[in-house]
C-alpha cells in the first residue's frame, strides 16, 4: 500500500542511483516551478498558484487518511476556516495577508485535534459520517445569523490581492505564486520529515496494526487526534492561501464538493504518497475544465469516467503507477532470480 | 506411482503437482494418492508444503498438474465446483464465519445441497457428535472457545456430506484432552460413514495412530511414503518427527 | 475609469440616443471584436448543485446561434464562450480570468449567481471588461458611479418584496405575515425588502419567519411551523421545486392564507402545474416576461416564435420551462446593445451603449413592460406587474409599477 | 399542541423517505459491506426510468415492476462491469468509484431528461385516510411499502440460504468458497438487490418530493445516518433510524435550535449517540470499514 516502499528485493546500488535521481528530478522541479511565472500567462500563473494551494491541502489530508488510514469527507470545514481567518483578518483588522497564514494554520490546528478527540472512536463509515456531518454544516455555520457581522454571511468577504513588495518588478499573480510556492516548500519539507521520522512510522503503524501499535506503547489517541490537527492545519493554511489567490470567500466557495475533490485528490494522486499530493492536486485543478471542454451537456458524467477510469488504470493512484512503471523498467535490467524468496 | 497394491483404483490421484505463491514456488512436484474410505495423512516439517497441497487440491491456489478425483480432473476446476463433487476442506485457521451463529455456519456446511430432509438429520448427527456445539447453537460463532470452533470447522465440512474430507492441523492449538476427544470422532466418522480422509498434521505421532497410509513431504516433494505402520517404523521419521 | 469620466461618456451616450443613429464613426475595436466576430464570455453552472439554470445558458448560446445565422450583427458573428463554474465562486474567478486573458472576449455576460458575481466584480472594474446583465436580482448591481463595468438585467429582488409589502399594507393593513426564505444571498435578499417595504410596521406583522436548505428533501415541516403560527399573509421566497411543495403542503393541511409568491417561481408549467393548478388558485406575483404555458399566450406571437426557436436551436431544451424564456430574452437585449455600437466595439462604448438603451422591448416581456438604462440607472428593468393565478392563467391586475416610484 | 403532533407527524413521512433509501443501503452493506454514495442517484436514475414508461402509457403497477427488474439489472451490470474490475487495496478507491457513479448518474439524468421538476404520479388514493390532513395517503402508503420491503428483506436474511450465503460472502469470501458459494455472484446479487430496493424507495420519494435529477441529494446524506443509528446490519434498525432521523430534525427545527441549525445539531446528536453505543442502536457489536 504504502507508495514510498522501493519494490521487493532491489539492489542497493540500484536503490542509491535511484535515490540520486530522485533528488537531481527533485531539483530540476523546483527550478522549474521558480521559472514557470516568468515563462507563462499571469493567468496560467494563477492557475498554478492554485495547484500549488491544493497540493498542501491533499499533503494535509494524506497525512490523516494516506498515512493514519482515518477517512474524512469533510476537510472543505477546515480548508474554510482557513480561507475566513485570512478574509476576517485582512478585510475586517487589516493585517498584512502574510501575517494571516500561521494564524489559520494555528486555529486549524487546534480545531482539528478538538475534533479528532471524538472521532477517535469512530471508524470507518462512521467518521466518514461524522467528516461528512462537518463538511455539510460548515457552509451554514459561515452564514448563520450569529456569526454573519464576522463572516459576511451568505455575501461573503471580497479581499484585495496583495502587490509584489519592496517595488519587485512582479505581477500580483507572479509575486502570489512564488510566496506560495515558498510556502508550499517549507510545508513538504516540514511533511517530508514528520512522515519519513518517528511520528509517520507510528501513524502507520496504528492504520496498519492498531492493537500491535497501542501494545508497542504508541499513544493512539494522542497520535490519532495529532494527525487530525496537523491535517487541519496543512489544509487550514491551504485555505488561507486559496481565499488571498481567489480574493474572495463566501459559503457556496466551500461545500461538500470541495471536501469531495479533496479526497478524490489524494486517492487519484497516490494514497500515502507526498509526490501524490501534486498529482492530485494537478487533477482537481484541471480535469474539470477538460471535461467541460469535451462536452457542455454533461460535464459531470466525462468527469465521473475520468474518476473511474483512473481508478481501473491506476488503482494506486498516479504516484503508484509511476513508482510501478519505474519499477517495472528497473527490472528488465535485474535478473528474476532476485526477485525469488519471501 | 508408489501406492499401494491393495490400493487399485484411487479416490484421489495427485500426480506432479506444482503450485506457490506469487513468484514463491512452495510444491516442486507432488505426486501421491488417497484410497476411497482410507485415512491418509502428509506429514512434514513447517513449510514443507503441506498446507499449500490441500489449498491447492481445492483450487484456492491455481495449481499445475494433474488432479483427478474420483475419475475426473479437477485441477482446472473452481473451488465452488471442486466443493459440489463432495470435498470439503476444514481450512487452516479454521475459517469460521466469526459474525454468524454457530447454526448458521452449519446451515452454510449444507449450502449446496438440495435435501433439506437428509440436511436436517444431519444437524442431529453432528450436534450427536459434539454435544457442546448444540448448546451454543445459537451463539455467534466468534465468541466459541479454540476447541469449539475446530468442532464447528469439521461438523461444518461434514454437513457437506463430504466423500473426501480434507483436514489442515486440527489439533492446532487445542488442548491434547479435546485433540483425543477430536481424533475418536475423526476415526469414527471414517468408520461409519465411511468418509475418507486427508489429515494435514504436525503431530506426527497422533497423525499416524489415525492414519492407514501416510506420506512424508519435504521442501515441496514426497520424500517417503507407505502404511503408517511402516512409516512409524522408519528410522528417519522417528528421529525427525516422533522424536523417539 | 473614474465617475467624471463616465459621466462625460453619459452624456455622450445621450447625446447618441437623441440623435437616435447608431455609432457611425470609422470602426473601433477592444479585444475580442473585429470586423468578423464578436467574442462573448461567460460562466454558467452545467454541474453542480444548481445546474438546473445551466438550461439559461444553453438557451442564450441557441439565440447567438440563430443570429449567427441570420448574418450576425452588423455583419458580425458572434463566439460565444460559456464555460462550466460548477456554482462554486474560485471557479468562476478561474474561468472568467481565462476569458479575459486567453480567450480576450469582448465582454462577459449573464455570469450566473450572486457568489460568483460577487467574486468576479471587483477583477472585472480593474480589467474594465464589461461584465454585462448578471443573471441575479440582487441590489448591488445597480452602482454606476462604484462598479460602471458591471451591469443587473432582471428587476432586482428586493424591489419585488417591497412591491408586495405596500401592496399587503394597501390591502391588509393589519395582516399576520409568515415568510419562507431559502437560507442563501438570494431568500435574504427577499427577506430585506419584504420588511423594508414595511418599514417599522415589519416587526408587528411579520409573525413568523422559516428558513431552508436547498439540500433539504421537502419543506414540508416549515409550511407546517408557519401554519402554526396562525398567520393570514405567506410570502413565499422559494425556487421552483420548493415552491411546489409549499403550495401543495399549504393547501393540503388546508392553510388558506393570502399567498405571495416570488417571481422566481412564477412558471406555470415548471412550478404550478407540478403544484396543482387547483392548489395554486388566488397566488399573487409578479412578472415581466411571458409565459411560455400560460394559456393567454398559447397564440401570442413572442411565444410561438420562441416556441419555434426552441424546436430549432434547442430541440433538447425544455418547452414547460420558463427560464428558457428568461435566457432568449436577456440574450435579445445583448444584441440590441450590440447594434447600438455599430463599428464602436470597445469595451467602453458597450458599457455606454448598454447604459442607453431607451424603452426597449423584446416581444417575449409583458406589454408595458420596457427596458430603459441610463448613465445613472444600470438596473434595464425596473417595472414589474403585479398578477393573481385563476387556476388556469395568470391574471395582471393594477398597473405596471416601476421601482422609482416606491 | 396541534402543531407538535402535525410536526412530528410530517417528521414520520419525511423519515418514512429516508429509511426507505437507508434499506437500500443495508442491503448493499450486507452484500459487500461497503457503502455505496451512488445508491441514492442509482435511485434516482431507475425514478426516470418509471415515469418515461408511464409517461409512454405504460400503466402503474407495469411500470412499477418493470423499473424493478431494470434497476436490478443496473446493479448486476455495475458490479460486473465496474466494480468488478477495479483491483483495490483501499476502500478509498471504491468510494472514488462510488464518486463518479454518482456525478455520471447525476449529470445523464440532467441531460435527458432537464432538470425541471416532473410530477411522478402516486399509487395511493388523492384524499387522505381517516379523515385526517396530517399525513396524505402517500405518505402512509410509502411507509407502508417501507414496511413491506422490510419484511421482505428481514425474511430474506433470516431464513432464506440465499440470504444468508450472501451475509457470508461479504464477510468472509475464502471459507464461502469453501462451502460451495459462488461469491461473484452473490456480490453482483447484492449490488442487484440495492438497487431494486432503491428504485422502490425512489418512486416512493418522487411523488412528495418531485422528480428532479438532484432529488436524492439531500435525502442520501439522512439515510446514511438513519442508516448508522439503526444498525447498518440490522434492516429493522435502518428503518426505525431513518425515522428516528426525520422526527428529530422536524422537532429540533421547529422548537429548539430553528431550521438554519436542525442539520448540523440533528448530526451532532447522532454521532454523539454513535460514540456510545457504536453497533447503533438495534446493529450487533461487529467492527465495520467504509
Amino acid at each position: 500500500m504504502s507508495a514510498i516502499a522501493t519494490p521487493v528485493g532491489t539492489p542497493l546500488a540500484a536503490a542509491a542511483s535511484a535515490r540520486r535521481l530522485r533528488l537531481i528530478g527533485l531539483a530540476v522541479i523546483i527550478i522549474a516551478a521558480c521559472v514557470l511565472p516568468f515563462v507563462v500567462s499571469n493567468y496560467r500563473t494563477f492557475q498554478f498558484t492554485l495547484v500549488l494551494v491544493y497540493a498542501i491541502a491533499l499533503l494535509g489530508l494524506n497525512i490523516l487518511t494516506g498515512y493514519n488510514g482515518q477517512i474524512s469527507l469533510g476537510h472543505g470545514a477546515f480548508y474554510a476556516i482557513g480561507a475566513y481567518v485570512a478574509a476576517i483578518m485582512m478585510d475586517r483588522m487589516g493585517v498584512p495577508y502574510w501575517a494571516t497564514i500561521p494564524v489559520a494554520g494555528a486555529l486549524c490546528l487546534v480545531v482539528g485535534f478538538l475534533f479528532g478527540l471524538p472521532a477517535l472512536r469512530l471508524e470507518g463509515h462512521y467518521l466518514a459520517l461524522a467528516t461528512f456531518a462537518l463538511g455539510v454544516t460548515m457552509p451554514q455555520l459561515l452564514k448563520n445569523k450569529y456569526v454573519e457581522h464576522w463572516t459576511g454571511g451568505v455575501q461573503g468577504i471580497v479581499i484585495v490581492k496583495p502587490d509584489a513588495p519592496f517595488g519587485l518588478k512582479l505581477s500580483p499573480d507572479q509575486w502570489l505564486y512564488l510566496f506560495t510556492l515558498a510556502i508550499t516548500v517549507v510545508m513538504f519539507v516540514i511533511g517530508w520529515n514528520l512522515i519519513r521520522g518517528r511520528v509517520g512510522r507510528a501513524l502507520v503503524a496504528i492504520r496498519d496494526q492498531p492493537i500491535a501499535a497501542s501494545a508497542m506503547g504508541i499513544n493512539t489517541a494522542l497520535y490519532k487526534s495529532l494527525a487530525f490537527g496537523v491535517s487541519a492545519m496543512y489544509t487550514g493554511i491551504a485555505g488561507a492561501l486559496g481565499a488571498i489567490a481567489i480574493q474572495f470567500v463566501a459559503p457556496d466557495s466551500f461545500g461538500v464538493g470541495l471536501s469531495i475533490g479533496l479526497l478524490t485528490g489524494i486517492v487519484i494522486g497516490g494514497l500515502a504518497s507526498i509526490p501524490g499530493a501534486f498529482f492530485g492536486a494537478l487533477f482537481i485543478q484541471f480535469i474539470p475544465n477538460v471535461a467541460d471542454q469535451i462536452s457542455k451537456a454533461a460535464p459531470w458524467a466525462i468527469y465521473g469516467i475520468f474518476l473511474i477510469g483512473f481508478m481501473f488504470l491506476m488503482p494506486m493512484g498516479i504516484n503508484g503507477a509511476i513508482r510501478l512503471g519505474w519499477a517495472r523498467m528497473r527490472h528488465r535490467h535485474s535478473k528474476p532470480a532476485q526477485r525469488e524468496g519471501g | 506411482m508408489n501406492f499401494p497394491a491393495a490400493m487399485n483404483k484411487p479416490l484421489l490421484d495427485v500426480v506432479d503437482l506444482h503450485a506457490g505463491y506469487g513468484l514463491t514456488r512452495v510444491l516442486h512436484g507432488i505426486s501421491f494418492g488417497l484410497a476411497e474410505g482410507s485415512i491418509t495423512t502428509l506429514l512434514g516439517a513447517n513449510g514443507a508444503g503441506k498446507t499449500t497441497t490441500l489449498r491447492a487440491l481445492c483450487a484456492m491456489i491455481r495449481p499445475q498438474g494433474q488432479v483427478t478425483f474420483d475419475g475426473q480432473r479437477i485441477d482446472a476446476r473452481a473451488t465452488e465446483d471442486i466443493v459440489r463433487l463432495g470435498i470439503a476442506h476444514v481450512p487452516e485457521g479454521r475459517g469460521t464465519f466469526v459474525h454468524l451463529s454457530t447454526e448458521e455456519n452449519l446451515r452454510l456446511g449444507a449450502y449446496v445441497r438440495k435435501d433439506r430432509a437428509a440436511v436436517a438429520q444431519d444437524f442431529d448427527r453432528v450436534y450427536g457428535y459434539f454435544p457442546r456445539l448444540a448448546e451454543r447453537r445459537h451463539q455467534q460463532a466468534g465468541t466459541l472457545s479454540g476447541g469449539e470452533q475446530q468442532m464447528l470447522a469439521v461438523s461444518r465440512a461434514l454437513m457437506l456430506r463430504p466423500r473426501l474430507l480434507l483436514l489442515d492441523e486440527p489439533s492446532f492449538g487445542l488442548a491434547p484432552l479435546i485433540v483425543g476427544e477430536l481424533f475418536g470422532i475423526l476415526r469414527a466418522i471414517n468408520q461409519r460413514e465411511r468418509v475418507s480422509i486427508l489429515l494435514v498434521e504436525q503431530n506426527a505421532a497422533m497423525a499416524l495412530d489415525l492414519a492407514d497410509h501416510a506420506y512424508l513431504i519435504e521442501t515441496g516433494r514426497v520424500v517417503l511414503s507407505g502404511t503408517s505402520h511402516d512409516v512409524k517404523r522408519n528410522d528417519a521419521v522417528r528421529a525427525s518427527y516422533l522424536g523417539y | 475609469m473614474s465617475v467624471k469620466h463616465l459621466l462625460v461618456s453619459a452624456s455622450a451616450a445621450v447625446a447618441l440616443a437623441l440623435a437616435a443613429a447608431p455609432a457611425a464613426a470609422q470602426k473601433k475595436y477592444d479585444p475580442g471584436a473585429s470586423d468578423t466576430e464578436i467574442k462573448i464570455g461567460q460562466t454558467m453552472p452545467y454541474s453542480g448543485p444548481a445546474s438546473a439554470y445551466g438550461t439559461i445558458g444553453k438557451a442564450e448560446a441557441a439565440y447567438f446561434k440563430m443570429i449567427n445565422e441570420q448574418g450576425g450583427i452588423n455583419g458580425r458573428k458572434i463566439n460565444f464562450i460559456s464555460l462550466d463554474d460548477a456554482y462554486s465562486p474560485p471557479k468562476t474567478v478561474e474561468m472568467v480570468r481565462r476569458l479575459v486573458e486567453q480567450d480576450e472576449v469582448l465582454l462577459v455576460f449573464q455570469t450566473l449567481g450572486t457568489p460568483s458575481n460577487t467574486a468576479i466584480q471587483k477583477y472585472m472594474q480593474a480589467k474594465k471588461v464589461p461584465q454585462l446583465f448578471v443573471a441575479t436580482g440582487a441590489t448591488k448591481w445597480n452602482d454606476s458611479a462604484g462598479n460602471p463595468w458591471t451591469m443587473g438585467w432582471q428587476p432586482n429582488y428586493q424591489t419585488e418584496t417591497t412591491i408586495y409589502a405596500k401592496h399587503i399594507l394597501k390591502e391588509k393593513p393589519n395582516a399576520k405575515i409568515a415568510v419562507l426564505y431559502q437560507n442563501d444571498d438570494y431568500g435574504k435578499d427577499y427577506l430585506k425588502g419584504l420588511k423594508d417595504g414595511l418599514g417599522d410596521k415589519a416587526k408587528s406583522m411579520i409573525v413568523a419567519e422559516a428558513s431552508y436548505e436547498v439540500s433539504e428533501p421537502t419543506v414540508d415541516s416549515q409550511i407546517v411551523q408557519l401554519q402554526g403560527s396562525g398567520a393570514d399573509v405567506f410570502v413565499n421566497i422559494t425556487t421552483p421545486k420548493f415552491a411546489a411543495q409549499a403550495i401543495r403542503k399549504a393547501f393540503d393541511i388546508g392553510w388558506k392564507p393570502v399567498h405571495y409568491l416570488n417571481n422566481v417561481s412564477v412558471g406555470v408549467g415548471s412550478v404550478l402545474t407540478p403544484a396543482g393548478l387547483d392548489k395554486s388558485v388566488g397566488l399573487i406575483s409578479t412578472a415581466y416576461l411571458k409565459d411560455p404555458v400560460d394559456t393567454q399566450w398559447a397564440t401570442d406571437k413572442a411565444i410561438v416564435d420562441w416556441t419555434a426557436f426552441m424546436k430549432k436551436y434547442y430541440p433538447e431544451g425544455s418547452l414547460i420551462d420558463n427560464t428558457n424564456v428568461y435566457g432568449y430574452t436577456v440574450a435579445q437585449t445583448l444584441v440590441q446593445v450590440l447594434k447600438q455600437c455599430g463599428d464602436n466595439l470597445t469595451r467602453e462604448n458597450v458599457m455606454k451603449q448598454a447604459a442607453s438603451l431607451k424603452d426597449f422591448a423584446p416581444d417575449t416581456m409583458l406589454p408595458g413592460i420596457k427596458i430603459n438604462t441610463g448613465p445613472k440607472d444600470f438596473a434595464p428593468i425596473e417595472s414589474v406587474q403585479l398578477m393573481r393565478f385563476d387556476g388556469k392563467t395568470w391574471v395582471r391586475f393594477g398597473p405596471v409599477i416601476s421601482a422609482d416610484a416606491n | 399542541m396541534d402543531t407538535f403532533v402535525h410536526q412530528v407527524l410530517a417528521g414520520l413521512a419525511t423519515g418514512g423517505i429516508y429509511a426507505s433509501v437507508a434499506l437500500a443501503l443495508v442491503m448493499i452493506h450486507q452484500a459487500t459491506h461497503l457503502l455505496n454514495f451512488a445508491q441514492g442517484e442509482m435511485a434516482m436514475f431507475s425514478t426516470y426510468i418509471a415515469w418515461a414508461l408511464i409517461n409512454a402509457g405504460v400503466p402503474y403497477w407495469a411500470a412499477f415492476f418493470l423499473t424493478i427488474a431494470f434497476a436490478f439489472v443496473l446493479g448486476l451490470a455495475i458490479q460486473h462491469f465496474v466494480m468488478r474490475n477495479i483491483r483495490s487495496t483501499s476502500v478509498l478507491q471504491l468510494v472514488i468509484v462510488f464518486i463518479g457513479l454518482l456525478v455520471i448518474f447525476n449529470s445523464v439524468a440532467g441531460w435527458l431528461f432537464t432538470y425541471t421538476i416532473k410530477v411522478f404520479p402516486s399509487p395511493f388514493p388523492k384524499e387522505s385516510l381517516f379523515g385526517q390532513k396530517y399525513l396524505s395517503s402517500h405518505e402512509l402508503g410509502a411507509i407502508a411499502v417501507t414496511l413491506v420491503v422490510l419484511t421482505l428483506l428481514w425474511a430474506f436474511f433470516r431464513f432464506t440460504a440465499l440470504g444468508l450465503a450472501m451475509r457470508a460472502a461479504a464477510q468472509n469470501p475464502t471459507s464461502s468458497r469453501l462451502v460451495g458459494i459462488r461469491v461473484a455472484w452473490m456480490l453482483a446479487l447484492g449490488w442487484g438487490l440495492a438497487a431494486a430496493i432503491g428504485a422502490v424507495a425512489g418512486m416512493m420519494v418522487a411523488p412528495i418530493v418531485y422528480l428532479d435529477p438532484n432529488m436524492m441529494a439531500g435525502i442520501l446524506l439522512y439515510a446514511f445516518a438513519g442508516a448508522l443509528i439503526g444498525g447498518i446490519d440490522s434492516p429493522g434498525g435502518a428503518v426505525v433510524g431513518g425515522l428516528l432521523v426525520g422526527v428529530l430534525e422536524n422537532v429540533l427545527g421547529a422548537y429548539v435550535v430553528g431550521n438554519e441549525l436542525k442539520l448540523g445539531v440533528a448530526l451532532v446528536l447522532i454521532i454523539g449517540v454513535l460514540l456510545v453505543k457504536p453497533s447503533g442502536l438495534f446493529g450487533s457489536v461487529q467492527v465495520t470499514r467504509v
